[in-house]
């Protein structure tokens, strides 16, 4: 079983038209920039995506976004240093918004991948998120009936890898990636060093291989915060 | 019957019978005791990794007597070995993985199987202590549940009926029954012969399956080596 | 009005005088932006332990500039250092201590808040991109949340009031407010006026408050450090 | 910030008469026994116990059973190698059982530590287990309404730990002691060996210390498999 694949073109090359693709990261950190330059390159269109936000400057999801990629955006924060490529479409009416509490949107991921089509949640209770939302009353409290979420593809970054899928996080990179991985149905890791089966102690995994199905090496990724202050544009504009 | 119980196959032969099914890079979760035996007759060079509710992807046969180690156990509580690219993770996250639809196949022993592919395998209903385990999770997270089990029961009673009698594991979750005579698929509530000892006549296995069992054009020899 | 706008507390003391009343031992969510100085007035010698959404306990202050490591941030997506003893966590991890009443405390900031504990804070309800993060499962996980703000808007307007008007955040959640003013409980639907500034009336709160301020034998000074 | 706590009886001695207490541990494998026969030693009456099993032999958990400590067992597989303590008195009506399936089992604990009153499963659908349980369609699949479940303390076992209640696990021996220590008021971890906070790596802690409240070093701590290998009576019978 060898999980890895040679390059990004070929990771990405699955997702098709009309997906939904889930896509770790908590702003840049954890964010697989190089998977989502890659989706950018093959023009795949009208996908569904979720993320905690909304993208930043001119790379990564922003750029999917500004590209005109995105037909419906489910996320906690759309809100960034510089949130341009997703407030003026939203505005514009052309990108659709499913605003979910932070928690919720992390349960719901995590329900999705464990097979808990729903859950309550104190969460949004009383406010405008819990509109059109079964209400059910527990031991005397209220709570609102949430929904699992689940994907065709999650795109995620990892630190290690093995050729099996089993994955390691950097620091509070993990966030949402582990979550997206399980709820997936094909989970595509961008890792910072693919290192032979074996070699990851197995109390260390954090993602273990059965919620991964490709792995692609990416020495050295780049972070978004990085790219956003030297100003970087993708796709680069060619004169 | 007693014809059946001379020629029937043994239960390492029904075990090596499943195992052949079991496709390369499958995730798979075997149930404790008869159905454990399934791992040993993986055919060589096949890529399967096993899962235990109890926290472990990857584990392998049992150590050497005396070189146990009692935090490395299966689901049955015995003592495993871990294979390269092992991990190991909490019951949330085990099940997480059953639950959610993750591991390719589960297979289970029964009491009873009925035509509809509901499951009886955790209570005979008799009393005693009940004991459930990870069964229930099992026969309905995991994409493709098998059953292993003898034809009939030791007192000669069908264990493939029209309806369990038994308290119910699972609903509408059993879709292949390997048992001591013949492999049975299990479509639209119906009982489908695939294969059938060689020995023994279409009628034959009807004689002891209480429901129909509708055979086609296609049943093949079943055909194990000795074991 | 302006007598008001010229003695009232600047943010950092307001964050001060909040930072006083975490406990040693306590685990404390601060809300992004003006809640995070809470941290710096941190009284020395008291051990609390910050938690962000983003998989974070234990972490500590901006590295020098230059030195930021962008995996290591907090939920305002600042850079971040971690103290001995910190953890990394995914986000249900995560939400499952907030949502789970694990934390004892959590800071946030508010745009109005009501007499009832109603708070809101994500949503100003004039369109624009709206924007929840974590505050809505903060404000019904930890076991104590309360309020940083101005005691009144920009504009002069009440931030205290008998109904929110603006979208909720969580619906009789906050139990103390830190004004630039005063320091108000929340408790059986009711403000009730605990600490005041030296320099202001009795009657002067209620003048700028929404909301019946009701004030007990117990109100005593709001004394802060020139910061 | 430090939880250590000196002594096992120190450690049990908040537990009183009539608690609701999660015991970690899969069989032998993760069951915190020492703190246990510290629990015995204390005659603590009319427990509700939470565990995977029923206890095997004559130590541990099948102790407690045996020594009429506990009230009610909530488990999923309430049979071992040798049973006697627990069959005995559910078969003479002395002990009461809720039998839950596994996995329902482990996201009742989780869902207990996470603020999830509710949540719907497949689990045990059609089944006996399902009765007087809420049935919901979603997406025309039937599921099970399954609570929270709770608890005043855990007692659970760790590999390390360090004063602020880091810990991780070894091999195994995780199962449901991370699930129980998010779920009980109050949770003491018996940890193989305590060391110096910042000793574990941030990214390898398996249970952050916010889940725990006291630890209490056990050096070499005894197997349940080796104790009833050697027939071990737990408490010792004095002549």
């Amino acid at each position: 079983m060898d999980k890895t694949v040679d390059n990004l073109a070929a990771a990405v090359s699955l997702i098709d038209d009309g997906s939904t693709v889930m896509i770790g990261g908590f702003g840049g950190s954890g964010a697989p920039i190089e998977l989502i330059h890659a989706l950018i390159d093959q023009r795949t269109k009208e996908l569904t995506i979720v993320n905690n936000n909304a993208g930043n400057g001119d790379v990564g999801l922003a750029a999917m976004i500004r590209e005109g990629m995105v037909t419906k955006l489910i996320c906690s924060f759309p809100r960034s240093a510089d949130p341009r490529a997703f407030t003026d479409l939203y505005l514009a009416n052309k990108i659709e918004l499913e605003i979910v509490p932070q928690g919720t949107l992390a349960e719901r991921i995590r329900s999705g991948g464990a097979g808990i089509p729903a859950f309550y949640t104190p969460t949004g209770f009383g406010t405008e998120i819990a509109n059109g939302k079964p209400v059910k009353e527990f031991d005397g409290k209220s709570y609102v009936e949430e929904r699992w979420l689940k994907a065709d593809f999650a795109l995620i970054k990892a630190e290690l890898g093995d050729p099996l899928g089993n994955l390691t996080f950097r620091m509070a990179a993990r966030n949402f990636n582990p979550l997206m991985a399980m709820s997936a149905h094909h989970t595509i890791a961008q890792v910072s060093k693919v290192v032979p089966v074996g070699k990851i102690n197995p109390e260390q995994i954090v993602t273990p291989g059965i919620f991964v199905q490709q792995i692609v090496e990416v020495l050295n990724p780049a972070q978004e915060e990085d790219l956003n202050q030297c100003k970087t544009y993708y796709p680069e504009v060619v004169n | 019957m007693e014809r059946l119980n001379e020629i029937k196959l043994k239960n390492a032969q029904i075990a090596w019978r499943a195992a052949q099914d079991i496709e390369e890079g499958s995730y798979v979760n075997l149930g404790i005791g008869f159905p454990e035996m399934i791992a040993q007759y993986q055919p060589e060079g096949r890529d399967v990794i096993y899962h235990t509710e109890n926290g472990i992807l990857g584990f392998g046969g049992a150590p050497t007597k005396g070189q146990e180690d009692w935090d490395l156990i299966n689901a049955g509580k015995k003592a495993v070995t871990i294979k390269p690219g092992s991990a190991f993770f909490h019951h949330a996250d085990s099940f997480a993985m059953v639950r959610g639809g993750h591991l390719d196949l589960a297979v289970l022993g029964a009491y009873q199987v009925a035509e509809n592919g509901d499951l009886a395998n955790w209570s005979t209903g008799k009393g005693g202590v009940p004991a459930v385990g990870g069964a229930m999770d099992l026969v309905h997270g995991a994409k493709r549940v098998a059953v292993v089990t003898d034809h009939i029961t030791k007192d000669g009673k069908a264990k493939l009926l029209n309806r369990c009698t038994m308290p119910l594991t699972g609903v509408e979750c059993v879709t292949r029954v390997y048992t001591s005579l013949a492999v049975i698929d299990i479509k639209d509530k119906q009982f489908l012969l695939r294969e059938k000892l060689a020995t023994v006549s279409f009628d034959e296995p009807q004689t002891v399956t209480g429901a129909k069992l509708s055979t086609g054009k296609h049943v093949i020899d079943l055909s194990v080596p000795d074991l």
